[in-house]
């Protein structure tokens, strides 16, 4: 059983509280704001895949929301969000303005695990997506070989391949508007898999898009323990007091999302718990 | 104003040597055991209460435990904690060198429960009291203790039996008379009372057509309680000779003046606590800053209280 | 899918030939007598409950009746109404000329006073049913009618006896156990029961330090109760063989179809009226469409029902 | 006793909703925010006095705020709004911007009588100024005799006379920086009160301003049913059906504000009731 008492590592909570500035606000692809944020101590902080809860003043909401950083940039002190409005947060989110100021709590939690020499397969479907910019400039950084396998519903909902520099960039749509026609899982076939010492893979979307992923790398007998999965749960507090973002542990209990997560490694993850989880 | 802020007394005296320094506490459940939560300015509160903590160590509830309503959010944690031994051995030390008294807070399935991890407190360096959350149901009885004035004075006075330790009673507000239950615990033993635990709500997912938490219901906090929970208090302070400490929907320190006004003698802050890290010291700030100018010595002379003030209609 | 919007069956059957087109009704207290708010598409309403109704005319409590709380309001408004004659004489007959089931809500401070109402509405035309408002306080026993199972049956008993019109409990949900308040009003002799009544809370006005409702407290509605609300439908619902009006909280279609999930044969839209006229066509409408696209053919499909709900630890 | 049944006269409820949208955003005197809002039918509508209900999107509040008309052009379409920020509603309003919509139900109640020869004068206190544009303007226009008497804490508060043309200004501050040293109360002095045919008296401002008022016009000798007041109550609808507004009638019992006001005889308000009023 895994309990508060012992987590799957030592907490890395504790990100700060602290306001950044909107310098820039653009439609990064259809349905998407990205939100560029002005602020040098948490943008010096961030590792690829660690999250911010940023505040929020929309009508009847009171809890701050979750967003990844897509990437952020030490030297200039900036920092991007890369999403979509699902409800009151998200829209209050989209309605700010260049010189409005935002307030950030993070970074928070644990990042992928980056090291490593072995090729790096990247799987985004929708805004899961909006974790990966970051994610490859790093991989990409560390002289590792990377491919970006990005799925979404039409075309023009695809982040463009120039956001993934020094990847090759596989794209699926479910309506076959780009790229490969269906889920962004079939594009996981055997040439993409690697040979002889294996992949890593870093994968974030829907959870039945995960789980496909999961059967797929069954199917191709990759060890599950090669996959780092950026997981999505409600939230309250981002920085493991509410105890509200269980997820289900592979050893039995549960971990926290904010705390153990949200990157962490499949084969610490329930997945016949998780069929029932957050995105449906 | 902030240069009166220092002036005013602040101290509030919950009884059997308890002293706090400062009327704004944290609630159970929204700061873990106090290890999580660096960015808190620990100096401006008066206490930490610390999770829901069980005889023996629980895992909690499954997915999802919480959702966001308006104004509030539920939560059915399912009182996941390492249970009283981890608390006593690993916690209870570094709380002894801490400047902050740490309140342990105590649930239980059983009375027997209560009563062991009660016993097992009492006595730790660096427990400086208890809260018995009594909206545990009552394995025996299904009901929660704390909706039945028998049941609930049976607890307190079994484990005030059993401890020296100042011990606070948490009052559930899901009863008709929640008077009725202050009573009963107050005369049962209970050095103050804690109003309240959450209310009893539900949110239903209507594209997957199913309650949004697992467990179905969860309890509600936050803002959208507030004026629930202050006429809780008003009612309860009316009638106890004990301190009462009113918890529910404080964002500001003019929500916690609501309170003291209406007869509270502390606060303690939940939710807010998610959102915003500073809030403590901004409340307790603000109640300072407000005793100076209306010109008031210490928190003691806040509570109004009104004869002309019936039932609603 | 605005073109399917018009297929779905939306009716209900509240019972005693209580039909309505639409489950949207629009609660007391909210629309006055229906003379007020000629915004409102009438069209989109199934019935219209009035303003509560006593013997004689109230002139209400004096101000400040009203105070805003976070997702939420507060109200005293002290049963200000012109008083049953009144209602039969003027009111009734312009009722009678509509296309919509008017529903008086009956308040009282005795049991004779409820069934002195109820005998004067029966078999007035343009009178389709009785909602008791129980949330009085019984000025023999101080407290109120409805938080006493038993008070709450003899009063419906006693109107029952007197009336043949549909009759509608209306329960308060300031109690311990709403369950057995609603079976009381069942075996007694309800044809359905519209759940919940405001909760009891309380502001205070810091700067002037007083309670901001002069009464002190008010009775709380809006967004800020959907979640108690909603697990008191899902609650009664389970355990009730008569219809269940899901009210509290609700300003969008979708909060409404929470309720009917929940188990609700109809709703009550209270606080959301004085915001946006236009509510009642946008829920009515949204229900419909949620209908179509769910393959639904009518709202009695609605209702889920989980075993695996368990009390909220 | 003056119950719902019996209102001092029948009801004009029954404003409209609407979508207006924000054409100019202005500084009309310090701490005070005017937007004018474009709606042709609403501003056609208006009498001078009258109110709306606005309805705001600020965090956690969830009913309108009511906003007199300031003025409004009914040829141009546009209604004016002058308030200054109380609380999340108000500070909501000031954060429009141009173009922005905002949705408006009105005009309800009842605005002033204007009918008459007499000569009227304008009594303002603090924000309560914010109506008397429309009425001095709708009074000029009437042929009448108009004198403004404007009080504020100081003179940058004050609106400049120049929003009065045609009318005789004087004006009062707090603090002595402009004007009179003192209450607005105070310049209500013998010249000003007319002779023979006597005056009308239009005021607006806090329950203290107008207790001082009555008082001073008693000792003038000026009856009760000379001076209109559009007084000022927490509203919960606007449109008669919430029963929230409340205030004393002289006759016993309470009208309604929204709807036998908010511009009422000053001789059908219980004043020893309304010193425990709303304002303080
Ligand atoms: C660690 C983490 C990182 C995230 N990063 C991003 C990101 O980079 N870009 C992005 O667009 N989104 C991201 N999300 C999801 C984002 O937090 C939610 O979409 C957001 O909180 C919704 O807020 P809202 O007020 O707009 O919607 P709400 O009104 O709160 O919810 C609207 C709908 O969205 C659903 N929802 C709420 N939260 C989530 C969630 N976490 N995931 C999926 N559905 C949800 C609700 O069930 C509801 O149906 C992330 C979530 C987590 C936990
Ligand atoms: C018919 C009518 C016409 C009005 N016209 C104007 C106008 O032209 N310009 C203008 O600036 N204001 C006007 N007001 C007052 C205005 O409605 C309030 O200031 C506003 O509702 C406050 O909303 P809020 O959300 O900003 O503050 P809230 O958070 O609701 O309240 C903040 C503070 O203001 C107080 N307050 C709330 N409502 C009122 C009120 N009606 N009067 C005085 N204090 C109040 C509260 O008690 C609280 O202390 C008018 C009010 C009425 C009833
Ligand atoms: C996520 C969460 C967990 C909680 N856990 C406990 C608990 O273990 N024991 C307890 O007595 N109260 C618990 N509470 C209740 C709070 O201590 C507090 O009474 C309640 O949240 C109302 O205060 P608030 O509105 O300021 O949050 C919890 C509340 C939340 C939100
Ligand atoms: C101002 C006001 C007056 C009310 N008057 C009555 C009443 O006379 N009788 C009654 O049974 N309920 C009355 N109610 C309660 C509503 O009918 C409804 O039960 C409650 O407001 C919850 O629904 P809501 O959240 O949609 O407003 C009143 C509510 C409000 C806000
Ligand atoms: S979000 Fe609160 S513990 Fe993880
Ligand atoms: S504001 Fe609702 S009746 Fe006047």
């Amino acid at each position: 059983m895994s309990i508060a008492v012992e987590r799957l590592s030592p907490s890395p909570s504790g990100g700060r509280q602290g306001w950044g500035v909107v310098v820039e606000r653009s439609v990064p692809m259809a349905g998407a704001v990205e939100l560029v944020v002005s602020q040098r101590s948490a943008a010096a902080a961030v590792a690829p895949g660690q999250f911010f809860q940023l505040g929020v003043s929309a009508p009847h909401t009171i809890l701050r929301r979750p967003y990844s950083a897509a990437w952020s940039d030490p030297r200039g002190g900036r920092i991007g969000f890369i999403f979509n409005v699902v409800g009151a947060g998200s829209a209050w989110l989209a309605g700010l303005h260049e010189g409005d100021e935002l307030d950030l709590l993070g970074p928070l939690g644990r990042g992928f695990d980056l090291e490593g020499h072995r090729p790096a397969i990247c799987v985004g479907g929708g805004l899961g997506i909006a974790v990966f910019p970051g994610v490859v400039d790093a991989l990409i950084a560390r002289g590792r070989s990377v491919t970006v396998l990005q799925g979404a519903r039409t075309a023009a909902q695809l982040l463009p391949a120039s956001r993934f520099a020094g990847a090759e960039v596989h794209v699926a749509t479910d309506d076959g508007s780009a790229g490969h026609h269906g889920s962004v899982v079939t594009l996981f076939s055997t040439p993409l898999t690697g040979e002889g010492e294996g992949i890593d893979i870093l994968t974030c979307g829907p959870t039945p898009m995960l789980m496909a992923l999961i059967d797929a790398t069954r199917r191709h007998e990759i060890p599950l323990s090669a996959i780092q999965v950026a997981l999505e749960t409600p939230m309250g507090c981002g920085i493991g007091t509410c105890l509200g973002c269980a997820a289900p542990a592979a050893a039995g209990g549960y971990f926290l999302t904010c705390q153990d997560g949200p990157c962490v490694r499949a084969d610490q993850i329930d997945w016949n718990l998780m069929t029932d989880g957050f995105h449906g | 104003m902030a240069f009166m802020a220092d002036r005013p007394d602040l101290t509030v005296d919950l009884g059997r040597g308890l002293q706090l320094r400062s009327p704004v506490m944290v609630a159970s459940g929204t700061f873990g055991y106090g290890f999580d939560a660096p960015q808190v300015d620990r100096t401006a509160l008066g206490a930490m209460v610390s999770k829901g903590t069980t005889l023996r160590p629980r895992e909690g509830n499954a997915p999802i435990r919480i959702a966001e309503t308006p104004s509030g959010m539920l939560n059915a944690i399912g009182l996941q904690n390492p249970g009283v031994d981890h608390v006593v051995r690993v916690y209870a030390p570094r709380w002894a060198t801490w400047d902050l008294p740490v309140i342990v807070n105590v649930a239980g399935d059983t009375m027997d429960e209560y009563v062991a991890v009660a016993r097992r407190l009492s006595g730790v360096t660096g427990v400086a009291g208890l809260e018995l959350n009594i909206s545990c149901p009552n394995v025996a009885s299904g009901l929660q203790f704390g909706v039945d004035p028998v049941q609930a004075a049976e607890v307190t006075r079994a484990v005030r039996a059993v401890t020296e330790l100042p011990l606070i009673v948490k009052l559930t507000p899901n009863v008709t008379d929640i008077v009725a239950m202050a009573r009963a615990v107050e005369d049962a033993g209970a050095d103050a009372v804690s109003a309240i635990n959450t209310y009893i709500g539900m949110a239903i997912d209507v594209r997957r057509r199913r309650p949004i938490i697992s467990r179905g219901s969860g309890g509600l906090s936050g803002p959208a309680i507030k004026p629930l929970a202050l006429y809780a208090v008003w009612q309860v302070a009316a009638e106890l000779h004990i301190p009462v400490i009113g918890v529910g929907g404080i964002m500001t320190s003019t929500d916690a003046l609501e309170f003291l006004l209406a007869g509270a003698a502390a606060v303690q802050i939940g939710t807010v606590n998610y959102v915003r890290p500073q809030a403590a010291a901004e409340i307790r700030n603000g109640i300072a800053d407000y005793l100076a100018e209306h010109g008031l010595p210490d928190i003691r002379a806040l509570p109004i209280r009104s004869t002309s003030v019936l039932t609603h209609v």
